[in-house]
């Protein structure tokens, strides 16, 4: 229990980290910011400098001449009650714009990340089993090139010839804009369809490195004298494979999901831009190109909060697997 | 004279020719050195043979392979190999320059907090713990569109001390994990009570048993430090650097070209040396430990 | 006999240990024991896993500092606490206690060879003036452990010497500075039997030759007697020392109820005698764990003699037909 | 007790016999020969003990009776046969599923090192009810639960450690509670490889005894492996010796501890120390312990062998019968 309510203690100091974070690089990084931003809006869009003053401020709830530790703290305030800041771009407020982007690319990065990673672990399993033959080597140069592959690279070649030279895929969208939003089969599958080569150029770019962690977690396993032992006593192999060499070798795994997670989610911003799939990926790459920063700024708030929920969430499930972890102490000497 | 012969002899025998004989055990790696060498070589090279030159030519735009032009011209009618052999140098650049960074903070920081301990160690695993959570690459745009406006100028090194920013924390906690199990070995102890100094163990026990991890990083974060680059630079989310694999890339995708087929090697090009250059550090980085492990050393 | 070099007075020591999920548990690892050794002597500390003997070897070598108690070195015609010594003072006892320590496989970096590890101490306390004249050093060490021809072993890892080999060479590290105090630290109980005696004896000849003062910390009774045979055993029970005596002694007529039950257990390599042999009484087979230890005389909860008092109050060392027992039943 | 037993061994009463066992392993620097065609027999009903160095190939040899042998090692040659309804199967030729139903069923084995043999992230009560489900489907779990419960209980644990997982034990504790999982299958024959080495002195002898005491009471063969000859005295009633891969001795335990024959187990008698002993009598074995990747030609014991003559370094001595038993390899010795 203690160790959940520790977990919870840096996750929320993680995330208060990255606040504090974006607002002082805003405001108290070299070059003054604000009169950066103030220049750039008079000389690109010909505003006089008052106009221009007030523009900035309003965007990036600045109130002027007020002490920093005060904007800070107000800052800190209005994220809580859901005031982001609004977008440059559309005005419209970041959080509406980034909330309507989060569903898909939640959908897109959790089916992604589950198939890879079931993908991941079989493959891994097997390979460790056959170590040595012909086929592990085989798939571990497989999964080193899958692991070593850009995504937004096999996204561009994904999207280059299966939707532009030979168009078999949709090259943009998340679903058919002509269909209704709505549970019909018709939305539903258009949704799939819209989102294959993202997902598949998510996939084919992070499987190999969970089968390559599988991979040396299972050989580290199988030569544990517990496998041995359960080979001994008789049981079939199938128990032998999923509860002692399963089980134990992907308990290793749950520490680098934040990694990979933050890893996928940075390939959001390659994918979605390509595909133009209307997720946080594309809102943040767009954001980039028009300098909107207190866009950009909410979206990587906003994935930060998402990693180190889902993090939360593998700890918990990792504490939830490991007895070891659940329950300490020994009994005895 | 001769002695210093032998000396080289050694030298050579001990870092080029056993560790060649190792690695050749391990197909894959052997191949990522070549291919890694064959990198550097081509990036130094290369721009003295085959120069480079961006007028556009529009009478050669979209030109197939030919002897003239090994991967055919691009939209302007540029050859593109000798904007390929010419970006290699940049992106190298950047990618070892963030390695070296990230392998230097990671150490210095992992060996701090195992081989100290108590507070400093539990502040540091903290600090440790929330890099690790942090996504980097959203942080490195974050961080990429402040530089764009605060008027820093965008480097190689600044881009490959950003890059370091968000990546230095995974070798750290395995460097601190590694010296907190040394720490505790019994021929550490030993050296403490024959009176050796801390340094000496920093430097002659604990250092050479993380050299694997070391190494290893290094090629894993140049792997992710040129993920990181092309793919910014790819999105034009930086400014492009001609030449450049990922500035290649998405001048590529900008032109009308590309879509048609005539182009294709524009775009095909440039990522082929990104994906190759990936894999032949991800091979050597899976093998390294070979070259370090005087367990194989010793046949 | 000679004064002696080293003395433990009531030492204790207490260490914290933080689970991962932030409980903290407090083990005595030793609790006030207080015992000597003279200069060119040997004291046998024998206990099971986990009885302390290896933290107090430690605390003795100045490895780790007790939470009460001090240690007491005699140095420059004083007796002087080891944690209180000037700078220079410090240089020298810690060139005189050295530790042989349990596992071969680890008295030296798997990742560096022999040589570059026995070089440094000569050049540290500067024995040597260069290093060419440190491996000559390094050499003559060798063949001195029986290591021969020495440079056979120079570039050599530990992965490609054997158990004996390799404590050799840890011998021979500990003796390279010229100490006059060695804790050996379980040093054979890793290697084969038939090794055994073959590495002893080395250490017996090698002691005798530098006259130094040893603690033979080992669970194997018969390896201490063969060891400490002229000399004395410490009996050592959950932090505790239950009974010191000579040698032969203890195991002859021991005192202690627990020191009894460790004789009565030690397998005996004699088909006729070892299946005459009783099992010992004991109230209980599991030993108490260190975190939660008994109240009292920390064996009553196993002793077949234990009474109210035992439960009650920790005995202290008395003596005893010029033995120190620890035990409230013994001798009235 | 059957140490005084002089009688003849029938050998109809040879429930497992090893023929020409040879089993090597892929190591960096070559090929190791771990096990190099041994002969073996066990009587139904003895404690043989099978006795020898580190690396001399006694766990190997005691694992391959399960055919289990580590993924770098393979069984080169040999037979093991095992005595089922008066015939012999070989159990180097079963399938992969006769194998594993054979496996516990028939024979069932000790590990040493109890903290790892048990799976860590589940309780000890799973760790039954796995092994009795994949042999014996109809059981239900409470069933087994019950007889796992009476079986700790004859090891003298607590009926509750079965809700433990096994980090929650000592190390007495896990030992014992591997010990009674050995037994939920009846098995015939039950493989005890250095049961007790990892313990404490005093926990050591409770287990010798109690073993001791349930053959006693079942007649249940056991073949007891350990490094320590001291333990062995106490619990066997025949043993053999092995040097590098090779059975150099097999007697009663009265001949190999009173009357060695071989050189070798003389000199490991001599070398250990006991606390009876005189220690004028303790004399170390002479010379290194050779390569196992390399082992000297002809008795793999001759470079250290003060007996030693020619034929020595020229042929590997056969095991030969001196009469009573009593087995030795050395070419000292003719048949008799």
């Amino acid at each position: 229990m203690r160790w959940i309510i520790k977990r919870l203690i840096i996750a929320i100091f993680t995330i208060y980290i990255v606040i504090t974070i974006t607002f002082f690089l805003i405001r108290l990084m070299p070059g003054n910011f604000i009169d950066m931003m103030v220049y750039y809006y008079m000389t690109t869009y010909g505003m006089s400098e008052i106009e221009a003053r007030n523009t900035v401020y309003a965007l990036y709830n600045v109130v002027p001449n007020e002490p920093i530790f005060l904007q800070y703290i107000k800052y800190l305030f209005g994220l809580i009650n859901g005031n982001w800041g609004k977008s440059y771009i559309s005005n419209k407020s970041v959080l509406e714009i980034l909330l309507y982007g989060l569903p898909w690319t939640a959908f897109l990065l959790s089916v992604s990340l589950t198939i890879s990673f079931a993908i991941g672990i079989l493959l891994g399993i097997f390979m460790a089993y056959r170590r040595g033959t012909f086929l592990d080597s085989l798939l571990s140069t497989l999964s080193s090139i899958s692991r070593a592959t850009p995504n937004f690279i096999l996204g561009l070649l994904l999207l280059y010839f299966l939707a532009i030279y030979y168009p078999i895929f949709p090259a943009r969208d998340s679903y058919d804009i002509t269909i209704e939003p709505g549970l019909s089969i018709q939305f539903i599958s258009s949704v799939l369809y819209h989102s294959f080569l993202p997902m598949l150029a998510y996939i084919l770019t992070s499987f190999g490195g969970w089968a390559l962690a599988m991979r040396s977690s299972a050989i580290r396993v199988l030569g544990e004298d517990y496998v041995m032992a359960a080979e001994a006593r008789g049981l079939k192999p199938g128990r032998i494979a999923r509860t002692y060499v399963g089980r134990n070798a992907v308990l290793p795994l749950f520490t680098s999901f934040a990694i990979s997670l933050g890893y996928m989610f940075g390939g959001s911003v390659f994918i979605e831009t390509y595909f133009a799939y209307q997720g946080i990926g594309q809102i943040i790459g767009l954001a980039m190109s028009w300098r909107d920063y207190p866009l950009i700024q909410g979206g990587f708030l906003l994935i930060t909060i998402t990693v180190v929920l889902s993090n939360l969430l593998a700890d918990m499930l990792y504490g939830l697997l490991d007895p070891r972890i659940k329950r300490g102490g020994t009994y005895g000497g | 004279m001769v002695d210093r012969l032998r000396t080289l002899e050694k030298i050579l025998s001990e870092h080029i020719y056993i560790p060649l004989k190792i690695l050749a055990k391990d197909k894959r790696a052997l191949f990522g050195l070549f291919m890694l060498i064959a990198y550097i070589l081509i990036s130094l090279i290369g721009p003295m043979i085959i120069p480079l030159d961006l007028t556009p030519n529009l009478e050669e735009k979209y030109l197939p392979p030919s002897w003239k032009h090994p991967l055919g011209t691009d939209f302007a009618g540029r050859d593109i190999l000798a904007q390929l052999v010419h970006g290699g140098r940049d992106v190298l650049t950047a990618a070892f320059a963030a390695g070296i960074v990230t392998v230097g903070i990671g150490t210095v920081v992992g060996i701090i907090a195992g081989y100290m301990g108590g507070k400093i160690d539990t502040i540091i695993t903290a600090v440790i713990d929330i890099f690790l959570t942090i996504p980097g690459f959203p942080l490195l745009i974050v961080i990429a569109a402040w530089l764009l406006q605060s008027g820093i100028p965008i480097t190689i090194l600044t881009i490959a001390f950003v890059l370091s920013i968000t990546s230095w924390a995974g070798l750290a906690r395995a460097v601190r994990a590694q010296t907190l199990s040394i720490k505790n070995e019994e021929f550490i102890e030993v050296d403490k009570c024959l009176g050796l100094s801390k340094l000496y163990i920093i430097f002659y026990e604990i250092l050479p048993n993380l050299m694997p991890y070391i190494a290893m990083n290094f090629m894993l974060s140049s792997v992710s430090a040129i993920y990181s680059y092309t793919g910014l630079m790819a999105l034009g989310l930086i400014p492009l650097t001609p030449g450049n694999w990922g500035a290649m890339i998405n001048m590529a995708q900008a032109y009308v070209g590309t879509i048609t087929g005539a182009g294709a090697t524009y775009i095909l090009a440039p990522s082929f040396a990104i994906i190759l250059l990936q894999i032949s550090l991800v091979f050597l980085a899976n093998g390294i430990d070979k070259i370090f492990n005087p367990r194989l050393r010793e046949w | 006999m000679s004064k002696p070099l080293i003395k433990l007075e009531n030492v204790s020591m207490v260490f914290e240990i933080h689970t991962m999920f932030g409980e903290k548990k407090k083990i005595k690892a030793v609790e006030d024991v207080s015992l000597e050794i003279k200069e060119n002597d040997i004291l046998a500390l024998v206990g099971e896993s986990g009885c302390g003997k290896s933290t107090l070897g430690r605390i003795m070598l100045g490895l780790l500092k007790p939470t009460s108690g001090k240690v007491l070195y005699y140095i420059n015609g004083k007796y002087r606490d080891i944690w209180s010594l000037s700078k220079k003072e410090y240089k020298i006892f810690r060139r005189h206690a050295q530790l042989i320590p349990q596992n071969p496989y680890t008295t030296i970096n798997p990742m560096r060879s022999v040589i570059s590890a026995l070089i440094p101490p000569f050049l540290h306390y500067k024995i040597a003036r260069n290093k060419e004249e440190a491996r000559k050093m390094v050499a003559e060490h060798l063949k001195m452990v029986g290591l021969v021809p020495p440079e056979d072993f120079f570039n050599r890892y530990s992965c490609r010497l054997s158990g004996g080999q390799l404590q050799r060479i840890a011998i021979a590290r500990a003796i390279s500075v010229k100490p006059k105090f060695i804790v050996a630290d379980e040093a054979v109980s890793m290697l084969d039997a038939s090794l055994r005696i073959e590495i002893l004896d080395l250490l017996l000849r090698i002691r005798e030759e530098y006259g130094l003062a040893v603690l033979f910390i080992t669970h194997d009774l018969a390896i201490a007697r063969y060891f400490a045979r002229k000399n004395k055993i410490a009996i050592m029970y959950l932090g505790n020392i239950v009974e010191i005596g000579n040698t032969e002694d203890i195991i002859k007529n021991p005192l202690h109820p627990y020191t009894k039950a460790l004789i009565m257990s030690v397998p005996i390599p004699d088909p006729d005698i070892a299946r005459k042999r009783e099992l010992p009484k004991l109230r209980s087979l599991e030993v108490p764990s260190l975190m939660n230890p008994p109240s009292g005389c920390k064996f009553h909860t196993r002793c077949s003699l234990a009474t109210e008092i035992c439960e009650k109050q920790a005995p202290i060392l008395r003596n005893i037909n010029g033995r120190l027992v620890a035990c409230h039943k013994i001798g009235d | 007790m059957s140490i005084n037993n002089k009688e003849r061994r029938n050998e109809k009463d040879i429930i497992l016999k090893i023929r020409g066992l040879t089993i090597e392993f892929r190591v960096t620097r070559g090929i190791l020969r771990a096990v190099d065609n041994v002969d073996l027999d066990v009587y139904k009903g003895e404690i043989l003990g099978l006795a020898g160095e580190s690396g001399c190939g006694k766990s190997v040899l005691a694992h391959a009776i399960l055919n289990l042998v580590d993924p770098n090692g393979y069984i080169k040659s040999g037979q093991i046969l095992f005595k089922q309804n008066d015939e012999y199967i070989d159990i180097l030729s079963l399938s992969n599923e006769e194998l594993r139903k054979f496996r516990w069923d028939k024979i069932s084995i000790v590990f040493q090192g109890a903290m790892s043999s048990f799976n860590p992230v589940i309780k000890i009560k799973d760790h039954f009810i796995d092994t009795v489900k994949d042999h014996e489907s109809n059981k239900n779990e409470e069933e087994i639960v019950k007889i796992a419960k009476k079986l700790l209980k004859d090891f003298r644990l607590d009926e509750q450690v079965i809700n433990l997982y096994p980090h929650e034990m000592s190390g007495g504790m896990r030992q014992r509670a591997l010990a009674s999982l050995s037994f939920i299958l009846n098995p015939e024959f039950i493989i005890l490889d250095e049961p007790t080495t990892a313990l404490d002195v005093l926990t050591q002898k409770f287990i010798i005894k109690l073993l001791r005491e349930i053959h006693e009471k079942t007649g249940l063969t056991m073949l007891f492996i350990t490094h320590d000859l001291a333990t062995l005295a106490e619990i066997t009633d025949r043993m053999a010796i092995m040097y590098l891969g090779n059975i150099v001795e097999i007697g009663t335990v009265r001949q190999i501890f009173y009357d060695p024959k071989h050189p070798y187990t003389k000199a490991l008698l001599q070398a250990i120390p006991s606390i009876t002993k005189p220690l004028e009598d303790l004399n170390p074995l002479p010379g290194p312990v050779p390569d196992p990747l390399n082992p000297p030609s002809g008795c793999k014991f001759h470079p250290r062998c003060p007996l030693r003559f020619k034929a020595c370094s020229e042929s590997r001595p056969k095991l030969i019968d001196l009469g009573d038993g009593h087995l030795v390899a050395c070419h000292l010795y003719k048949r008799n």
